[in-house]
């Protein structure tokens, strides 16, 4: 027994260590934020009839219109629509004041990331859903993620392996986009990507 | 048994090893190297629609129109409008970051009032109270105390509407700034001129409406008279390089060449009633003395004579440089008699007459108090002084203008930062900036017909923001707000049915009769565009006098303007460069003084070798530059380009301090005829 | 999005024309969002990816001329110092496109690409990059902003290439055309000084004046087959170009 | 009271007397500290460095210390590979000044870069065309490798020793011995060469550019000779000082002597060889890239004296006095003669990095001038007392010189 007794408490530390880094650890990482206005792009889409391209289009000069402003939103809510509390303190809160809603976006690259929807909508003809899922199905918000230490959001810099575990891998990374430039053989370089 | 040192030692060591098997040590490396990027060190660009609109710049008399590349509504960067009639697409340095002005460190959000060398906010009702005691104290006491309005940027509907008001003010005078251009009836058909001769002005570089200027560059030969070697002298086609202040004298010489040669127009001549006078001025300068005074080879300027007149159509210009303030009027007029020998007056490819943009009711000209110099102030007569904007000024010499301030006086000051002449005010007015208000623009002094450009505001002024107009009205408890009377002139335009309007967004160009209302003109011209009449059938004047009563000014200028003075050998020569010579400049102008050496920067003088040696003084020393009138320290920078004997010294921003050229400029003190652009001066090492 | 045929974009700087104002160097400050001085820096430790340089002919007054001289990086296309120096990869050249690019993010400061640049064309942020209070929302939205330590230089105003590329992915197509792109000091320059354009495609007007007599490259020897040419027709600037260092101009 | 630590037989001085020795060097060391952190958080506005001088002192003496450094592993290779016993003697000693010498260089160029949270990279995406990838994996590597050589020292500590697994660890490191000198040379070999190479591939640089052989410019080769030179008389230099401030003999004579006759051994073929390298360079490389050599020596203060000095009188002038067997005996010659051929190595990396920086290379470039910061002096001080303090406690505590025991004995 007493022989053992080092390498017991070596393999002791080994393991704790071990589940600190792979549970304790990722869970860390992220702060949860929750979305200031609960939205549901499903009652949107069902109820009010609108299409992706009535909130996120590609304008002329090819920029991306991303998440709508909230004059937007005043379109159809400057006055209670339905009769849930959370449009009317959207309501209270965005639209009477016509402040600007402080989304948090899920897949908002880096500043130094350049990525144009129009190549890839309208050249390259890729779905919407092969990099934000099918989004606009969904009824809720999930909370949004952002990594304590880089500063960005999860969606476009988790940890490869743990995202690939949690099931939830937008695929918004730089290794994704590298990954797909090749298999469809674009030759790039750095600054066609960044700015 | 309990844990020992060495059981402690094996755990931690498991722990440590273990730890290299997870994502921390690697999720930590990387993300920590990836935070470099967004640390709060670097700031965020903003982010929304990008969209292009397009308003004039009125930064300077050049009046180019702009186009700004705006997120949302704040523009991001400026740019030239491409086939515009007068700037043809440029902007000039100080015009690309023309949309920092607004977001100055220095600028002034609220009314100002000095205490002692302070300034402390005051509300506006008290700076307009102010004003309006004086006002009434003159009238009451019925002194000969003027009330007077500088007007850095004369011609504007602005300018009418402080001439109007100065009209019914008590002893009111409409003074121009020093470094503005009159409104000028003469403008210069460039594109077809044959020769330049230029005294001094900055033709190549920033000089009228650049863009206008640069595009015929290939087509106009150049003659630059200059003591320095400018960037103008040195694109010149020739360069003669002068004693500073012997302008004139150089003029005549070429007068009496070509009037000995008989190079001269015969008829223009003939349309002069005093050119018998004119010529026996020239007599006494022959090509011999001429060349004793300027410095110059005689034969140089016989060739230089010929020169002029051999190609085409030539004109002669005398230049004010943005930071060495006016040329004496005797300069002015033995430059201007060159135009009468060589008949460019009225002449294609010479100067045309034009007219101006019609105007609203009420402003005839006999309504509106007259325009002058500053020089044509009685000293110690202005009791109140209203300087509107210095924002486009040219550096001023403060003592030329203080030394017609009465005893008691008071001097607001309209401006969108505290630079400049702002700095010398009782009181402040938070004018709007650059891009904030809708203004007018009038015809670039050199161009040959009438423009009327609008300023449409980009951007929102402060809230407490008063503009000239506005100020005049709240001391007179109400009256017209300038959009208004802009308006009234723009129907004024419609109805004359004259010119055409060029549009900034596409091009294209509708003549007047074909615009529907004043409505709709007032919205196309607000949105981009500028209306411009048709060219007047070019003229030869009627009768013209050349010298007028001036023969004996001229005599005094061309006689030499720096007598020889024992104590102060040297010669200084203060110059500086458009848009930055004056007041406020954007911080990205630091590209040009501070981070690179294309300006040699507001805190250096610049000497030929010889001279440096025989002072002593090394490149990169400090030296102190004395005159009669005062003294400034500056940095040398020794230059082999520099007339020895001449002390070069810009006038404008400089690493240590934002501009301040003061001390210089006074230095140089101010002449009997209101310059100061040369002035005697010792040297020494500090 | 890589070109069919790849460019080789470079310019043309006619010295006879260009009058020193400064207009590219401002133009280009305010494009890439290059920061205001420090109130330390000096005309050694500032950034001008474009900057204007006097060369003087060496003689004194009154027979001293000078032409004004556009310094920006000269894009080699061979030899290129500074790509084989960086150690991680920072630094290359865009085969589609000719342009060196430098990645910001990529870059650890070493600033061994400093060295090794004859045409002293990069240039390194010694200070946090620092706008005056508010003046931040005035920067160029298709820039990222550099950090403290890193070396940047001129890329040819890519972020208009982008601009470009997006609007003609927008219209459907995959190549933009000639003139769709140009660097802000090429667009800035009142004299009209600096032609732009692809050095590849022979029938463009860059291609035919850098052939043009009078055309000429800075340290052409090297053998870095820079794509910027400068022309002039005083024979003295080529004199002056050829014979190199050793006569040091009197000007700061 | 430390006396447990100290090896028996080795007579050291009170510890408070100790004390007293280390005192200012660690206060000097809290100085240089501070500089440095300095730069760390305010950033490199702190230096004189500019964007032409973007290579300063820190580079310059960097490429010195290390070049000095080169006695660890020649010596090393001298010892376990050409079985050189004799040298055993300085082995130890040798070992520890690598350490410092490397370990000081990486931690100021840790310094020097301006974002030291991503000098990783290089190790992620190298550039396996840079010479500074090249000397980052091998001086990383090498310096890994005097930690490794440096272990048995330590665990031959007086109370170390009282652990028998250590004991057991220590011989077992004493068997790969040979194979780590071996991997130490071969790395030290490539990174003194790509130091040299640093400079000799910059084609911008015609002052500093060197033809390649092989895949090599010339400078790596000579990098490696003269690094290779100077090592062992640096060891001696070192050597002769401890011996000093310890107030007794340490190694025996004919081991310095043996040092010095190898450093002026190699110091010839050097300096022949550098000789030569400069001629191709004047009359071929550098007209080959448009300029005449005479054009980089026209710019007072660095005048042809430069290159003379560097090649004769810190080259040739040394190497024959160290060559001459009746002279090696008399301390002063060889003292001086190895003295001089450490300046001349530290001049030849002074002209490789200030003198190529200083040059112009365009028609309006000028020659500039650089004078460093106290920023950058106090950090680089820091590293010479943090060396100091490091070889005074191995000095006191380990065993650097096997000889010193049997020498007091005498």
């Amino acid at each position: 027994m007493k022989n053992y007794r080092g390498s017991i408490l070596f393999l002791a530390g080994f393991a704790v260590a071990l589940a600190a880094g792979w549970i304790a650890f990722p869970k860390a990482e992220y702060e949860r934020q929750n979305q200031p206005v609960q939205f549901s792009h499903k009652v949107h889409r069902d109820k009010g009839g609108m299409k992706c391209e009535d909130c996120h289009a590609i304008r002329d000069d090819g920029t991306f219109s991303g998440i709508p402003a909230v004059d937007k939103c005043a379109g159809c809510h400057a006055s209670p629509m339905g009769a849930t509390d959370e449009e009317k303190r959207m309501i209270k809160r965005y639209i009477e004041p016509n402040r600007e809603i402080p989304w948090l976006v899920y897949a908002r690259q880096p500043e130094n990331v350049r990525f144009s929807h129009a190549f890839h909508v309208k050249l390259a003809k890729l779905a919407c859903e092969r990099c934000h899922q099918a989004h606009g199905d969904s009824d809720a918000l999930p909370a949004f993620e952002r990594d304590r230490v880089s500063g960005y959001s999860r969606d476009i810099l988790g940890d490869p392996a743990l995202l690939a575990a949690s099931g939830h891998h937008p695929g918004m990374e730089m290794d994704d986009c590298i990954r797909c430039h090749q298999v469809r053989g674009v030759q790039d370089s750095c600054l066609a990507c960044h700015k | 048994m309990g844990l020992g040192r060495r059981d402690l030692l094996k755990l931690m060591g498991g722990g440590a090893a273990g730890l290299f098997l997870t994502p921390v040590p690697w999720r930590l490396i990387d993300g920590v190297a990836i935070r470099t990027e967004n640390w709060p060190g670097v700031p965020d660009p903003p982010r929304g629609e990008v969209r292009t609109r397009y308003t004039t710049c009125t930064l300077c008399p050049a009046a180019c129109g702009v186009r700004a590349r705006s997120v949302v509504d704040q523009p991001v960067s400026l740019a030239g409008v491409a086939a515009h009639p007068t700037s043809a697409g440029v902007l000039c340095a100080a015009g690309l970051c023309g949309h920092h002005l607004p977001l100055l460190p220095s600028r002034v959000r609220q009314p100002l009032a000095r205490r002692g060398d302070k300034f402390q906010p005051v509300p506006i009702d008290t700076v307009a109270a102010a004003v309006a005691a004086a006002l009434e104290d003159i009238r009451n006491s019925g002194s000969a105390e003027r009330v007077a309005v500088l007007d850095a940027r004369p011609g504007r509907t602005a300018s009418l509407i402080y001439r109007r008001w100065l009209g019914t003010a008590p002893n009111g005078i409409y003074l121009l700034a020093p470094s503005a251009d009159s409104s000028a009836s003469l403008g210069i058909d460039i594109a077809r001129t044959g020769t330049v001769l230029s005294f001094g002005a900055p033709v190549l570089d920033g000089w009228g409406t650049p863009g206008r200027v640069l595009e015929a560059r290939r087509s106009f030969r150049l003659i630059q008279v200059e003591t320095r070697q400018s960037r103008t002298a040195l694109l010149a086609d020739g360069w003669l390089p002068i004693r500073p202040g012997t302008e004139a004298a150089l003029a005549l010489g070429i007068a009496n060449v070509l009037i000995a040669e008989k190079l001269y127009d015969a008829a223009a001549a003939r349309s002069a009633s005093d050119f018998a006078e004119y010529a026996a001025l020239a007599a006494e300068f022959p090509p011999q003395r001429a060349a004793e005074l300027t410095g110059l080879p005689a034969q140089t300027i016989v060739a230089a004579a010929r020169d002029f007149v051999g190609h085409g159509t030539a004109v002669a210009v005398a230049g004010s440089d943005p930071g060495a303030g006016p040329m004496g009027d005797g300069e002015r007029i033995a430059i201007a008699a060159l135009n009468v020998l060589a008949g460019s007056i009225g002449r294609e490819g010479g100067f045309l007459p034009r007219g101006e943009a019609p105007r609203p009711p009420g402003f005839e000209e006999a309504a509106l108090a007259p325009e002058h110099g500053i020089a044509d102030a009685p000293d110690a007569s202005i009791r109140v002084l209203i300087i509107d904007d210095a924002r486009a000024a040219g550096a001023w010499c403060w003592s030329a203008i203080e030394r017609k301030l009465a005893r008691a006086h008071i001097v607001v000051a309209l401006t969108g930062s505290l630079d400049g002449a702002a700095r010398h005010a009782d009181f402040v007015v938070p004018a709007p900036a650059y891009l904030e208000e809708v203004e007018d623009a009038p015809a670039p002094p050199d161009v040959p017909a009438a423009m009327f450009s609008l300023a449409g505001a980009l951007l929102k002024p402060p809230p407490e923001a008063v503009d000239g107009v506005d100020f005049l009205n709240r001391m007179a408890g109400g009256g017209a707000a300038l959009a208004d009377v802009l308006k009234e002139r723009v129907a004024a335009i419609h109805a004359a049915r004259r010119g055409e309007v060029f549009h900034y967004t596409d091009g294209a160009r509708t003549a007047v009769s074909d615009v529907k209302s004043a409505e709709d003109l007032w919205k196309a011209l607000e949105e981009g565009g500028c209306w411009i009449d048709r060219r007047p059938a070019p003229k030869q004047e009627g009768r013209v006098t050349i010298l007028g009563a001036a023969a004996d000014r001229v005599l005094e200028a061309a006689s030499g303007r720096l007598p020889a003075d024992a104590l102060y050998p040297l010669a200084l020569v203060p110059y500086g460069w458009r848009g930055a010579s004056g007041g406020a400049v954007s911080p990205i102008m630091t590209k040009l003084y501070q981070e690179s050496d294309v300006e040699t920067g507001g805190d250096t003088v610049e000497l030929h070798p010889d001279t440096a040696q025989r002072y002593g003084i090394a490149d990169r020393q400090v030296a102190i530059v004395q005159t009669r009138c005062g003294s400034c320290r500056r940095r040398v920078r020794v230059d082999d380009a520099v007339m020895p004997g001449v002390i070069q010294a810009e006038v404008g921003p400089s690493a240590s301090g934002n501009c301040r050229p003061e001390a210089l400029l006074d230095a140089c003190g101010v002449a009997g005829d209101g310059t100061w652009r040369l002035a005697r001066a010792s040297l020494r090492r500090a | 999005m890589a070109a069919k045929k790849p460019a080789r974009y470079g310019m043309v700087i006619d010295l006879d024309r260009c009058t020193g104002c400064g207009a590219c160097m401002v133009a280009c400050a305010i494009e890439n969002n290059v920061p205001p001085a420090n109130p330390e820096a000096t005309e050694r430790t500032g950034i001008t990816w474009m900057r204007v340089q006097r060369l003087g002919n060496g003689r004194p007054f009154p027979d001293s001329r000078a032409v004004f001289f556009p310094i920006l990086c000269q894009q080699c296309g061979h030899h290129t110092p500074c790509v084989a120096v960086c150690p991680q990869n920072a630094v290359e050249v865009d085969a589609a496109t000719g342009i060196v690019d430098q990645m910001p993010q990529r870059c650890l400061g070493c600033r061994y690409c400093m060295a090794a640049c004859p045409y002293h064309a990069r240039y390194f942020n010694w200070w946090d990059p620092a706008w005056p209070a508010g003046m931040e929302k005035t920067l160029n939205p298709d820039v990222a902003p550099r950090m403290r330590g890193v070396v940047e230089k001129c890329n040819l105003c890519h972020g208009r290439l982008h601009r470009a590329q997006a609007k003609a992915a927008a219209e459907g197509r995959r190549e933009i055309t000639a003139g769709e792109y140009v660097p802000a000091c090429v667009e800035a320059c009142p004299a009209k000084a600096i032609t732009f354009g692809d050095l590849a495609d022979d029938q463009s007007e860059v291609a035919q004046l850098a052939r043009s007599e009078g055309a000429f490259r800075l340290l052409e020897k090297l053998g870095t087959e820079s794509k910027v040419y400068y022309r002039s027709e005083r024979p003295w600037v080529h004199q002056a170009v050829k014979s190199g260092i050793g006569k040091e101009p009197q000007r700061g | 009271m430390d006396r447990s630590y100290i090896a028996r037989g080795l007579d050291r001085c009170a510890t408070r007397r100790f004390l007293m020795w280390l005192l200012p060097w660690a206060l000097l060391l809290a100085f240089g500290v501070y500089s440095a952190g300095l730069c760390l958080v305010k950033g490199l506005n702190q230096t004189n460095m500019d964007n032409r001088f973007a290579f300063g002192l820190w580079i310059f003496l960097d490429l010195t210390v290390i070049a000095l450094g080169a006695g660890a592993f020649f010596t090393g290779f001298l010892v376990y590979i050409l079985r050189m016993h004799e040298l055993k003697a300085v082995i130890n000693s040798a070992v520890v000044i690598g350490l410092v010498c490397y370990s000081g260089a990486v931690t100021v160029l840790m310094v020097d870069v301006g974002q030291p949270l991503r000098a990783w990279f290089t190790f992620w995406h190298p550039n396996v065309h840079s010479m500074l990838t090249e000397v980052t994996f091998c001086i990383t590597c090498y310096l890994t490798v005097l930690a490794i050589e440096y272990l048995p020292l330590l665990l031959k500590n007086r109370r170390l020793r009282q652990v028998p697994s250590f004991l057991v660890f220590e011989f077992e490191l004493h068997r790969v011995m040979y194979v780590l000198a071996g991997v130490g040379t071969f790395l030290s070999f490539f990174h003194q060469g790509s130091l040299g190479g640093l400079y000799g591939v910059l084609r911008g640089r015609p002052f500093a550019f060197r033809e390649a052989l092989g895949v090599w410019p010339s400078t790596f080769f000579l990098f490696v000779l003269s690094a290779a030179a100077v090592g062992p008389s640096f060891v001696l230099l070192t050597t002769w000082l401890v011996e000093k401030i310890a107030g007794h003999q340490l190694v025996e004579r004919p081991v310095m002597q043996k040092l010095g006759r190898l450093s002026g051994v190699l110091l010839i073929v050097y300096v022949l060889l550098k000789a030569i390298d400069t001629l191709v360079w004047m009359n071929r490389t550098t007209p080959a890239e448009g300029f005449s050599p005479q054009q980089f020596y026209g710019f007072e203060p660095f005048g042809v004296w430069i290159l003379f000095a560097e090649i004769v009188v810190f080259g040739l002038l040394p190497a024959v006095i160290l060559l001459d067997a009746r002279r090696r005996r008399s301390q002063a010659w060889l003292l001086t003669a190895a003295g001089f051929a450490c300046a001349g190595v530290a001049l030849n990396r002074f002209v490789m990095t200030i003198q190529t920086l200083a040059l112009p290379t365009l028609p309006f470039d000028r020659f500039l001038s650089y004078w460093p910061s106290w920023q950058e002096v106090g950090t680089f001080l820091a590293v010479v007392a943090y060396g100091v303090l490091v070889y005074s406690l191995s000095y006191r505590y380990l065993i650097l010189f096997p000889q010193e025991r049997d020498l007091k004995a005498r």
